[in-house]
């Protein structure tokens, strides 16, 4: 019976009906039951999600779970929904990062946390629809949706400077989209239908066309990554966010303009992202150095951890396009590779950003700063705390058994392949995330304790104990065997470069 | 088998778990008991198989655990490789071990710490037993920067100390520029064999293969065989602290003794040494590699020799000498006497061990006093600890007979037969090292033991014989340092141990004019005598003795006449302060500029809020024109008018 | 003998006039009323010399209309007018400007 | 032309009309200061109406009266939408007029005149009858927004209103007899028909260009929009509300018949004129919205920046383009709807609360109506799934369907600055900290309407299919 659920509507809609429930529901002046509802929706969402992973089959490339229904017949959108190998690993991540975030926020938000909660749930709806949307407008839809829920929280949670920092991340993201808009809307002409795989069927013989296509995609896809140099509102944002704002934000939005470069981008557009492969290079690598040096200059806390998440995210645009010339040099395993790295690189940064913020968060709780230099000693005060973060400070730095090693770990390997100078800045990133991480958590955590405010911490409580947990058998579970999460992504990355990276240029050699 | 290796490598992985996350609950005692009895197990295996393979003729083998990820035709794996060179590893890295746990109830008795050292200890245990096991590159990696991982919690073990927690820093950033090149080696490692497990590498090395040239710019291209081995040497010297890279070793003496004797002396740091003779058969491919890797180590072991001379710091002392003994086992790499390297290592783990053990166990009697300006005379105090150190001396500085005189003369002789472009400097420096490093040991030796007291009267009057848990390591420890190498020269020389674990081509075989001579121990040790480098030893110890007891004010003019080279000491040849002056403090200074100038002031301050601006200000102006008058809005709308008319009259004239 | 054309010539001249009157007008907004009637007048003279030249009727008609609209614009204009008066005291365009920006 | 007397097809109109009179009547027996009854008679007489055209829908294309009238889906469903939205219109203005002694009857005998007027404007086939309709149009709004005799703003306002509407029906005026003159017609098919056959003269361009100008003065796109902000701004809420929502619609149907049935055959003649006119409003528009701190005249000047969106979709000129933009207005008339039903709403017995600033604080006290008046601007701004998004979607898609993709281009890029003002509403209304509760209205009907045209706005936002199939069907477009 279970086989029969519309099981991706339900990961969309439960969270945000749920959601007007605890938004109008009782809770809304008991905080309890808010809490303990949204709790439990998050809770079935992300079961939904834990159960579809295993119903899924990881053998076949193709879209499964499919939902299809017409919508808009006047404009031929229909409410079309499936997942494959790159979106349903992004789904769980979302359901769960949400479930996380629900128990960190736990008595936590003083101010009006039904609202606040509510707005998770719908976020988490929305993002789950993003990643399975299959029509490009529903995609589209769901994308820009998402912006509202994520603008208020932060503009309305946020910290003092919030109010300039929501409205930058609101128009530059908006800014970045409306592009992709005219270029769905093309394409959905050419193809005569907004259905993602159609367009991926679709041969477009102009380069130049092509060209303008992937600007279009670009612009988009670079601001919600962030690529250099559209960063800038990710610092900003993250720093006035609300904890659960910043963990969001970091595990799973910034992976929608990545999921986008690998939905969209690469396959429709591939021969114009063959020929503006080496410009996207450039810009990842100059992420990771550039951005490196940049983070090392911080003196906030969560902007440090921003600006790491800005270089870790250049290795995933630099491994999806590495592949390009990896496939016409034939090297299929280290293209491969380099794709499977960013994706895991995706997942993996998801949970260790968001443990991070999370970790800010719990300092910030008990001294309501995120200055580095206001701290000093506090694991003298908070051991335990101690201990995972310092967990996530190294799966920061990539350290090997911790899975942000394992997605910079493939992609450096591929990258030489391609160009030994490549490999050489993209692996700078081992002294660079070492250097930043790990001298910021000398300042914050060693060291003697620095002022009486440090003396006066208390440890984790038992729901920080859960989330922290969490996230650090996930991060370990992951660094010592990845096997599982790549085979769940395998047939859809060989798909990719079977069929989706060869020429759109003709109409031969186009497989389905 | 497998069980057993098993057993080997996660016993000490569950003992530093319980240790470390329910050491509250279970107590001090529990968990050095528990800690203990692990490594106690795995050191009884592992040493029952390396017996195994001296005697039993045990068949090296080859087991995967499981399959880590499945890249298209790519199979990335963990298992383990056990032949001899893996089983020396192992016994010495677990005999070391258990030694440092037992000393450690006595050094750490009453620091809060406890059980969180413990589980450290096992956990490094842990690290270095998967380093050494591994069968390929990815768990080679992993257990690399796992030893470095541990090695940074335990240098900044007292985290309240501001020393610490810099060094424990600088050693992972330094060790991190160095695994930068290791990564990068394994990369080349897969772009020519297009695997990462030894075995396939090691076939295709033998069988012969294509070598590939990597382009560096559009003229340059590098040979593929070479840019690994340097790429992975890059690696070593990281690890095992070669110059450049060696800066971060005497500071991580800011870190508990024990830690010192194990990690910094016997086994992490001969990790780079272990992973170049593991890769024998890719660096025999390329004498480019085996001359830097030539250069490098006798570079090391000669100046870091020097330093050791003029260090007051007891542990710094022994951490020079360490530095200096690495140099000595990267020459034999370079040289490409690697089983001399690895025979060097066993027996420097024992008595560098058991020298740290001894400065350590003379720091507790001194009340943590580390200066031994401070000291003297302590050896009628505690006679143990005095016997056991002057063994250990004796060793380092190759006395004929002890331990290290076998492997010191071996590589000796192997870099003297050596027949690389470098091999000349090697050889003149591993011998002048010789002398040095007789010079600062026994200066160390004479000044802690010897001369009349200089401490004050109080701890003058505590000092006493260490408890039993510290002269029991020591004593353990002194009797490998002793004989270690009369059992084990011969068959190390004749390669009739490590078998084909370690491949030497024909034209680099130094060590086949050294069989004859050390098959017989004795005649070896007698000969021992007569050589240069016991000479240039003896002067060393000699002049020590003048500049120490016998003339000890000369010590001052003799530095008053070299102040320029004083200096140069005192300073460490500068390196320190271009890393940290200017390498790192530059490197912030740069991304704070690039945050103020890029970031924050043109992309954000020009494009982003400056478009806003600008929006916002061209709104304030064009609102004027709404001037509130009929006759402006009027007039607006008829020059409109006027315009489309003008347009519709000028299309008809031109269409 | 008078053309067609210079019907138009001369409702067109009544047009400017009228439109140069709102323009110019800054005192008295019945004046703009005025100038308003002048425009439809111009708009009148088109239609009939129209109406005359297609012979047709309908232009004529079309008049008619206007010419009642006018009157009914003219009669709601004064109230307007008188209400401003009221508020104002004053019917100047000029002090017209409290709405602006 | 045997029916062409038949007064079946003005059923409605004349039902309107003698409602009319019933009600002035019945208003001039009434004691209750309410006008409860008048209020009742009126609202029922929409429904009525409504009721009728929604049974003629189905009807073929019908013209009659010798020509001077048709009906067609595309009046019936204008008909429809100017009901439903006057009808909304009427519960806003209830409690708004009655604080401020304006519940008198000719309140409602004007709307219902103006609704007349649209009427015959949407189903006039001749420019006599397009005049007539668009005269007991403007009259009578002029007259509305003189009802608050009491204030300078709305009688200085009534005064600008007045001249210029004058002004630009003249201008219409100028541009018929030209073209009268041109053509030799006043009926719209027979004019379409001559230019079938002949090309344009030079008359007929000159007749065109005043048209058009008349048409954008009604729309009141750039250069010709001067009037709007200041009318918007002066007149009384209520009626701010029905002027920037009813009459759109019905001018949408003007145009069609004066462009695009009159002059179909000939789209390159003017698609170029209307070009200009609306990027123009996208630019003014949003960006001296930017700056402003009232809300009446931000939404004014939003209004005009949608027009221009509004007026790209009638560019392309095809049939298809036709219905999107129709849909575009006919969307806009319910959120600008919605949009001045804020100020209605925040505007308590004795004062009206018109700045930006005083929303503050309604995210944090009233958070429905934050989340409402936050739906409607976000709606405005056009972000999916909220109504908004659905027209300019179609608008694009249009555009870049027939090639005008720079245009496109530069449209939406406007509308990122469009978005920030927008956003600049729901920051104060939830963002800015304020000491106390904004006064909000106290009375029940209107936060009712007010909630269910919020809601409306979602609803049609997730299913915009079925008011989008009426339009394509008013251009006998299957769906």
């Amino acid at each position: 019976m279970i086989e029969k659920l519309p099981i991706l509507s339900l990961l969309i809609w439960l969270p945000v009906f749920g959601a007007l429930l605890v938004l109008f529901g009782p809770g809304q002046k008991h905080r309890n039951i808010s809490q303990w509802l949204s709790l439990l929706i998050a809770g079935a969402t992300f079961l939904l999600s834990a159960w579809a992973v295993t119903a899924f089959d990881s053998s076949r490339y193709f879209l499964q779970f499919v939902e299809d229904t017409p919508w808009i017949e006047s404009l031929n959108i229909r409410y079309s929904l499936g997942v494959d190998g790159f979106s349903l690993p992004l789904i769980v991540l979302t359901s769960l990062m949400t479930l996380i975030v629900v128990i960190a926020s736990w008595n936590n938000v003083k101010m009006r946390s039904s609202h606040y909660l509510a707005g998770f749930l719908i976020m988490c709806g929305l993002m789950n629809g993003v990643f399975a949307a299959t029509d490009s407008i529903l995609f589209y839809v769901f994308w820009e949706a998402m912006l509202v829920p994520m603008f208020l929280i932060i503009g309305i949670w946020g910290g003092a400077n919030r109010i300039y920092a929501t409205l930058k991340f609101f128009i530059y993201t908006f800014f970045g989209s409306v592009f992709l808009l005219i270029a769905l809307i093309y394409l959905g002409r050419q193809a005569d239908s907004f259905d993602i795989f159609a367009m991926h069927q679709l041969v477009l013989p102009d380069l130049e066309v092509q060209k303008l296509l992937f600007f279009a995609f670009l612009i988009s896809f670079a601001v919600k990554v962030p690529m250099w140099p559209v960063h800038t509102w990710l610092p900003d944002a993250h720093v006035e966010a609300p904890t659960g704002g910043s963990v969001i934000l970091a595990a799973i939005m910034l992976k929608m303009g990545t999921y986008g470069f690998v939905r969209f981008m690469l396959p429709i557009v591939p021969d114009a992202s063959m020929a503006m492969a080496d410009v996207i290079i450039v810009l990842s690598l100059i992420a990771v150095v550039y951005i490196g040096f940049v983070a090392l200059a911080q003196k906030d806390m969560k902007k440090l951890i921003a600006y790491s998440s800005i270089a870790h995210m250049g290795f995933v645009t630099l491994g999806l396009f590495i592949s390009f010339s990896l496939v016409s040099g034939k090297h299929i395993d280290a293209a491969i590779m380099g794709i499977q790295g960013a994706l895991v690189q995706m997942i993996s940064h998801g949970f260790i950003s968001g443990a991070l913020f999370l970790c800010i968060g719990v300092l910030y709780d008990r001294m309501h700063s995120r200055d580095i230099s206001d701290y000093g000693g506090v694991v003298n005060t908070m051991p335990k705390f101690a201990m995972f973060f310092m967990l996530f400070a190294m799966a920061n730095a990539g350290l090997p058994g911790t899975s942000g090693f394992v997605g910079e770990f493939l992609v450096i390997i591929a990258s030489l392949q391609v160009n030994f100078w490549i490999a050489a800045l993209a692996g700078t990133t081992l002294i660079f995330a070492a250097a930043y991480t790990l001298w910021m958590f000398k300042r914050v955590m060693f060291g003697d304790v620095a002022n009486e405010k440090v003396a006066s911490l208390q440890d984790l409580r038992s729901r920080e104990y859960i989330v922290m947990i969490v996230l650090a058998v996930m991060v370990l579970g992951f660094g010592f065997y990845p096997a599982p999460m790549l085979e769940l992504m395998q047939p859809s990355v060989e798909h990719l470069i079977d069929c989706n990276l060869v020429s759109k240029l003709s109409p031969e050699g186009m497989c389905s | 088998m497998l069980n057993q290796l098993l057993a080997i490598v996660l016993l000490p992985l569950a003992a530093a778990i319980v240790a470390g996350l329910a050491g509250n609950l279970i107590g001090r005692a529990w968990s050095h008991r528990i800690t203990i009895g692990a490594v106690a197990v795995s050191c009884a295996l592992a040493i029952n198989i390396a017996l195994g393979f001296a005697f039993g003729g045990l068949q090296s083998l080859n087991v995967t655990l499981y399959s880590w990820a499945q890249l298209g035709g790519l199979n990335l794996q963990v298992g383990f490789l056990i032949d001899p060179l893996t089983s020396t590893m192992m016994a010495v890295v677990t005999f070391v071990s258990l030694m440092v746990h037992v000393y450690t109830i006595g050094y750490m008795k009453d620091d809060p710490g406890y059980s969180r050292f413990f589980s450290y200890i096992s956990l490094f245990t842990f690290a270095m037993l998967t380093l050494v096991m591994s069968n390929n590159f990815l768990q080679l990696f992993f257990g690399w920067e796992a030893v470095g991982l541990v090695s940074y919690l335990l240098i900044g073990f007292w985290y309240k100390k501001e020393t610490a927690i810099f060094a424990n820093l600088k050693a992972f950033l330094v060790n991190r520029v160095g695994d930068f090149g290791f990564l990068l080696g394994i990369a080349g490692v897969y772009m020519i064999f297009g695997t990462l497990d030894y075995a396939p590498v090691f076939e295709q090395v033998a069988k012969g293969f294509n070598d590939i040239q990597i382009p560096i710019s559009e003229e340059i291209a590098w040979s593929g065989i070479t840019f690994v081995c340097i790429c992975l040497f890059i690696g070593a010297m990281g690890k095992s602290a070669q110059v450049p890279l060696h800066v971060w070793l005497p500071d991580s003496m800011e870190g508990p003794t024990p830690i010192s004797a194990l990690i910094h002396a016997a086994t992490m740091v001969t990790a780079g040494v272990f992973m170049v003779a593991r890769m024998s058969p890719l660096f025999e491919l390329s004498e480019v590699a085996l001359n830097v890797v030539l250069v490098i180590g006798a570079t090391t072991a000669l100046f870091m020799g020097f330093l050791g001379v003029i260090q007051n710091d007891i542990k710094r002392v022994v951490a020079y000498s360490t530095l200096s003994q690495l140099g000595y086992m990267v020459v034999a790499l370079g040289a490409s006497a690697y089983s001399v390297a690895i025979f060097h290592l066993v027996t420097h783990a024992f008595f560098k061990a058991l020298l740290f053990l001894g400065a350590g166990a003379v720091i507790i009697a001194m009340h943590h006093e580390q200066d031994i300006r401070k000291m003297g005379g302590l050896g009628k105090m505690m006679p143990w600890t005095y016997a056991t150190c002057l063994i250990g001396s004796l060793a380092l500085i190759g006395f004929p007979g002890f331990s290290g005189f076998f492997s010191k003369e071996a590589i000796i002789l192997a870099t003297g037969n050596s027949n690389l472009a470098a091999a000349d400097y090697a050889y003149f420096a591993v011998l002048a090292g010789v002398f040095f490093t007789a010079l600062y040991s026994f200066r160390m030796f004479f000044l802690v033991f010897h001369t009349k007291p200089r401490m004050d009267e109080h701890t003058k009057s505590h000092v006493k014989e260490s408890s039993l848990v510290v002269l029991i390591p020591l004593i353990l420890l002194a009797v490998p340092s002793l004989i270690s190498g009369w059992i084990i020269a011969p068959n190390v020389i004749d390669g009739s141990f490590f078998g084909d674990a370690i491949y030497v081509s024909e034209n680099h075989d130094v060590l086949k004019p050294l069989v004859e001579p050390y098959s017989s121990q004795l005649g070896l040790t007698l000969h021992g005598f007569l050589t240069l480098p016991f000479l240039l030893a003896m002067g060393g110890l000699v002049t020590a003795f003048v500049f120490t007891v016998w003339k000890p004010e000369w010590r001052e003019t003799l530095y008053n006449r070299l102040s320029v080279i004083n200096s140069v000491l005192k300073n460490h040849y500068y390196f320190d302060k271009i890393y940290i002056d200017y390498i790192s403090a530059g490197g912030v200074g740069l991304g704070k500029r690039f945050w103020r100038w890029i970031d924050a002031g043109l992309i954000d301050g020009w494009i982003v809020n400056g478009s806003a601006k600008t929006i916002g200000a061209i709104s304030g102006q064009v609102r004027k024109i709404q001037s509130g008058y009929l006759y402006h809005y009027v007039l607006v709308m008829v020059i409109g008018l006027l315009a489309f008319l003008g347009w519709m009259y000028w299309r008809a004239l031109a269409g | 003998m008078i053309g067609l054309s210079d019907y138009l010539l001369l409702s067109a001249i009544l047009f400017a006039i009228s439109v140069a009157g709102i323009i110019i007008n800054r005192k008295n907004v019945i004046t703009l009323l005025m100038c308003i009637e002048l425009m439809l007048l111009a708009v009148n003279t088109n239609f009939i010399a129209f109406a005359h030249f297609l012979d047709d009727i309908a232009g004529q008609v079309f008049v008619f209309f206007i010419l009642t609209v006018a009157a009914a614009e003219a009669a709601i204009g004064l109230a307007i007018i008188v209400v401003l008066f009221r508020n104002r005291a004053t019917i100047d365009v000029e002090q017209l400007n409290q709405l602006k920006g | 032309m045997t029916d062409s007397m038949n007064l079946a097809f003005i059923t409605s109109e004349i039902f309107l009309l003698v409602a009319i009179c019933v009600i002035m009547i019945v208003d001039l027996y009434q004691r209750d200061k309410e006008r409860m009854l008048t209020f009742a008679l009126t609202q029922i007489t929409l429904l009525v109406l409504f009721i009728i055209d929604f049974n003629q829908l189905s009807q073929e294309r019908v013209i009659a009266f010798s020509g001077h009238w048709v009906n067609d889906h595309l009046s019936g469903i204008l008909k429809l939408s100017i009901y439903a939205i006057s009808f909304i219109a009427l519960f806003y203005a209830r409690p708004f007029i009655s604080h401020r002694n304006l519940m008198r009857g000719e309140y409602y005998m004007l709307t219902l005149f103006s609704i007349l007027g649209m009427m015959v404007m949407v189903s006039a086939n001749s420019f006599l009858t397009v005049y007539l309709g668009l005269e007991l149009l403007s009259l009578s709004l002029y007259a509305l927004v003189a009802l608050q005799r009491d204030s300078k703003l709305a009688s200085e306002s009534a005064v600008k209103y007045f001249v210029m509407g004058g002004l630009a029906s003249g201008f219409l005026l100028y541009g018929i007899s030209l073209i009268y003159g041109a053509s030799g017609s006043l009926i719209i098919t027979e004019v379409a028909n001559h230019y079938q056959e002949t090309p344009f003269g030079l008359i007929g361009k000159f007749g065109l260009v005043f048209i058009v100008i008349g048409l954008a003065f009604k729309f009141g796109a750039v250069p010709f929009h001067m009037w709007l902000p200041d009318i918007y701004h002066g007149s009384p809420s209520s009626i701010t509300a029905f002027i920037a929502s009813v009459p759109k619609v019905a001018a949408f149907g003007m145009t069609v018949r004066l462009l695009v049935e009159a002059f179909g055959q000939s789209v390159s003649e003017w698609s170029t004129m209307l070009l200009i006119v609306a990027l123009l409003s996208v630019a003014f528009g949003n960006v001296i919205a930017v700056s402003q701190s009232n809300l009446k005249r931000l939404l004014a000047y939003s209004a005009i920046a949608h027009i221009g969106y509004f007026l790209l979709g009638i560019v392309p000129g095809t049939a298809a383009s036709y219905s999107a933009a129709m849909y575009y207005i006919i969307v806009y008339a319910l959120m600008t709807l919605a949009g001045f039903g804020i100020v209605i709403f925040m505007s308590s017995e004795n004062h009206e609360y018109q700045k930006i600033t005083d929303l503050r604080g309604l995210g944090r006290y009233h958070p429905w109506y934050g989340l409402m008046f936050s739906i409607v601007m976000v709606s405005l701004a056009g972000i999916p799934p909220f109504i908004g998004f659905w027209p300019k979607l179609e608008i694009f898609r249009h555009l870049v369907i027939n090639g005008y993709v720079l245009e496109a281009v530069i449209a939406i890029a406007f509308s990122v600055v469009g978005l920030f003002y927008y956003l600049k509403v729901i920051k104060e209304m939830f963002f800015a900290e304020s000491a106390d509760s904004p006064a909000i209205t106290s009375s029940r009907s209107l936060k009712i309407a007010v909630s269910v045209n919020c809601i409306l706005l979602v609803i049609f936002g997730l299913m915009p299919d079925n008011i989008y199939q009426y339009c394509l069907q008013a251009f006998q477009i299957a769906g």
